[in-house]
């Protein structure tokens, strides 16, 4: 891809989670890439944005990027330097809960946008083991929307999760209020090659649109179930702007951006 | 617990007498901060076996006790350790294995359950897993479970809100209570009686520190008791949770201390990288943890230049600028 | 709840926008100690009626306005002022006289309920009051309660565990949340975002405040943002709680503010002595409080003699040697 | 009453209070003469003992007596300042619980040693209405022993509660069993009179002494229930050092002994 600044599609990626977050939305943040995007909103669209870690760490003023939410950056010129259990009550709470959005990673997703952190195969004898849930299960249950990071391939992209760490829609409309969840659930999945959306009606997942020089079929042949793509649109690459705050005020030494 | 006035031992008296083989235990810190890992070391060279872990996300010193055999069963929420291991090395050949049956739950559910030890109580509710394989797969099986005296007969319960709808809520899930028989801490600063005052973020120390039998605390610094009731809203610990205190400076190395140093990305790379293959892991436990006494033993031998770049800024509580590629 | 970063206002746009006639409230503090005295009068003289009330022990600053006449319902542990009121004189008058329907739970439920609702589940168990008429008499009943969508349709629920005995528990007792529309806090320091410390005890203020969907925040030092996030370990409210923060020095008066002044014993005694009968009752009313248009007038009048023999000592946070009797 | 040195039926219940307390005793204190009693203890039999408050206050550094559990003067100097939250699970604790005695007071209390604090005459519509519950029906629920302060009167000591505030023995020896609440229950009541306790069997009240110069008869005449007084002792009045601690170092302004 190139504009006429050469930038990866992680920069994308972050940029576009970052255009996500609204003015006065309280994030919750994973490690990595959803850092970024948290840092990059405050700078650009969302001033008035909060970050905050399922560690406890509220409003961080993030000097330097963490590599782990249990990092001591975190910790730095916060509000509040709580625990786990007062970060996890923040989004399961009532009136601060609505106002979160979580963004969140997994390696794989369906097409009700549940989650899979935990193993590949069979739970009990599993070909591959992830870390497991840590507070994704908990974000995803309790907050009114989340923003869902994922590398495109069919690989990640399934019919179905060999493990539900994280509940999306579950399996459609009712599937939350069914199983007993808060209102919420998964607002977009930004890949490296799209951001992907959820029918209003069917809470089935969709093509928003395409990153520039990505076409419509790249973006089938790299998922293991067909979606909707008629609605798509072309994303806008990142402005200098955008690019030049998340490069040089979020991640000089390229920690997270590689 | 214990209301003497002094309980100052060293780590390896600490660690025999209150984690016995087989022991259900936890440790504090998360990922890559403040975990106890001059205790984890020396559990390991007592080479105490069998035991029961749980955890929340307390990373590094789970991934190092598994790694060194000492572990028979895990109950947990997340292994990781950020960027130096987004799963952690020795858990993931543990389990992919066979060898570590696990019980997964989340890094709330896990911080529930102690603070139901905490509390005293058999059980908490969350709205947090409903119609996720959290609750519909168990690691440990119901027969396994009911053979177990030691840990509850079900995994949960999901019940529906006997208040009929109050806090527009139908369903909860009941999260059951832990009570290890012992809980290790490291903290910043803490008195001979056990008084303990943590800085930064506590994660769910507390909660595991008084849900425990016995705490073992160890600490950066021992002060005097007069320093810490001079602003007792700092502290965090009564001194009758504890029954242990030992002092071990760079005590949760290589993992961060809020205020007293960073995590050490020089180590914890060199760890991975161990970690990676079985042999090069036995040859990090035998020359890094075998052949040294004790944590000062251990840290003697790390380049006093690699140590310094670590020290933490005083303003931020951090190193700043600190090479972490 | 709210981010903005400017929340300053005064008490009466605070009161008259976030207390309304019927609203359900909860202040902080404990029987003598940190009540919310300047938003207490501030309702009084807004002549705010029909207010549902819930308090573990928060003392003065319920019997106040219980005699003024605000309150309709009460949910409760504890009416009592220590030495100067072993029962909450107007309180008493009131339900003895049958005007005031009262809800009897214990300070541990109490604190519960403000914990569940701060958390955000419909319920938390415990073990107290098993056996007991907490759990055997209802003040609402069940006819009341149905008809009130704002109350739970049960006090409370006595389940058996259902662990099966886990934590040597047989049956534990389930109380409801509670989300007040407002509560009001008086703190030692805060800043304009709302961002608060508690010094001494917290007491259930920090559940209290979370639990509410709106948040009074009322300071005794409105400092800038630097100086608390220079120490977050000891702030305990986080900004976006927060709805109102309201400056008002001696904000807390009669009752106590830890490290700023004592309670008044020469206060709580005329109060002692006034509420003991109606027509002096009303007389306190009219002259200490409807006459003055806010808290700072209402102090102007009190003797600097007075209000100088409650200051407190730097070293305890409270009046050494204050004659209390 | 007299010995050498005169003294008051408040101080007597004041020392009897504090020769219960044992070393290393987790000691909850309430509000008035249970406070003095804590205080006294420290400096006579129990040094290792540890006050502390519902309120949240550990190992108070008492220099002056508290007029309330939420006076300043329980905050300064303390181990932790936590809040209620905290200190009830101290005592809900499976581990920590079990080495608290509690001290409490009540308006009526029956043979099993349960007590009124809430309501004389029908709840709904009583004669007289008290503070209520508190702590006290936690306190009462969760530790190991408690110790009671009681007026001795024939309105005080009944044959039926009108409202159990406070669980103590409930129905007898299963009761607390029966009703799911923890081991524990009332060791002693401590009045201006004699001193009770239950029998160990039936958890029943008895009389278990008397003070200087007061008759069972006395004590029986002053009770609306009848208890069995054969193996009543009598009771070591005051010490001139217990009384001296008491009166010099625990309350030298007389607030709470009057």
């Amino acid at each position: 891809m190139s504009t006429e600044i050469e930038y990866t599609s992680r920069e994308m990626m972050a940029v576009a989670a970052a255009r996500e977050i609204r003015d006065g939305d309280i994030v919750f943040c994973g490690t990595g890439i959803s850092m970024l995007a948290a840092m990059a909103a405050k700078h650009i669209s969302a001033p008035n944005s909060v970050i905050f870690f399922e560690t406890g760490a509220i409003d961080s003023q993030l000097e330097e990027v963490p590599l782990a939410v249990g990092d001591p950056r975190v910790m730095f010129a916060t509000s509040v330097n709580g625990g786990l259990a007062d970060a996890f009550a923040t989004m399961q709470n009532r009136f601060t809960g609505r106002q979160v959005v979580g963004i969140m990673g997994a390696a794989q997703i369906d097409i009700y946008g549940n989650l899979n952190s935990t193993v590949i195969g069979d739970y009990h004898h599993p070909t591959v083991r992830f870390s497991g849930s840590g507070g994704a299960c908990d974000v995803a249950s309790f907050v009114s929307r989340t923003i869902i990071f994922m590398q495109h391939a069919k690989r990640k992209f399934v019919p179905k999760l060999d493990y539900l760490t994280s509940p999306g829609w579950l399996d459609g409309p009712d599937g939350r209020k069914k199983a007993g969840l808060p209102d919420g659930g998964p607002s977009c999945v930004i890949t490296n090659m799209a951001i992907m959306g959820f029918d209003p009606e069917t809470k089935r997942m969709v093509l928003n649109g395409c990153f520039q020089g990505v076409r419509k079929e790249d973006i089938l042949d790299n998922m293991g179930f067909a979606v909707d793509t008629s609605q798509a649109t072309q994303i806008k690459p990142p402005s200098a702007e955008e690019l030049s705050i998340l490069r040089d005020k979020c991640d000089p030494q390229r920690l997270i951006l590689g | 617990m214990n209301v003497n006035s002094n309980k100052r031992m060293s780590l390896s008296d600490a660690v025999s007498r209150f984690v016995s083989d087989g022991a259900h235990i936890s440790i504090g810190g998360f990922t890559i901060n403040r975990n106890p890992m001059a205790a984890v070391y020396e559990i390991i060279r007592q080479k105490k076996r069998h035991l029961h872990l749980y955890a929340h996300s307390n990373g590094q010193g789970v991934d190092e006790l598994i790694g060194a055999g000492c572990v028979d069963q895990l109950e947990i929420a997340y292994a990781g350790s950020g960027r130096f291991a987004s799963t952690c090395i020795r858990f993931r050949k543990a389990v992919e294995s066979g060898q570590l049956p696990v019980e997964d739950y989340s890094n709330y559910q896990m911080t529930l359950r102690f603070m139901a030890g905490a509390m005293g109580v058999p059980f908490l509710p969350t709205r947090s897993s409903l119609g996720s394989d959290l609750v519909n797969r168990w690691g440990f099986s119901q027969t396994a479970r009911q053979a177990n005296a030691r840990v509850p007969d079900r995994k949960l319960v999901v019940m529906d809100n006997p208040f009929d709808g109050w806090c527009d809520t139908e369903r909860v899930v009941l999260v059951p209570a832990i009570n290890p028989d012992v809980t290790i801490i490291h903290v910043q600063a803490a008195d001979r009686q056990g008084t303990a005052r943590i800085s930064g973020l506590p994660f769910a120390d507390v909660e595991q520190a008084k849900a425990a039998r016995h705490l073992i605390v160890t600490c950066e610094t021992l002060v005097d008791d007069d320093l810490l009731r001079g602003a007792p809203e700092r502290n965090q610990i009564p001194f009758f949770n504890v029954d242990a205190v030992v002092h071990v400076p760079m005590g949760a190395w290589p993992t961060a201390c809020y205020r007293y140093y960073d995590y050490d990305p020089t180590r914890l790379y060199q760890y991975r990288d161990a970690a990676l293959d079985d042999d090069r892991y036995q040859a990090y436990l035998e020359k890094e943890v075998f052949s040294s006494h004790n944590h000062e033993e251990m840290l003697a031998r790390i380049d006093d230049r690699q140590l310094e770049k670590i020290k933490a800024d005083p303003r931020t509580g951090y190193a700043v600028g600190l090479d972490r590629r």
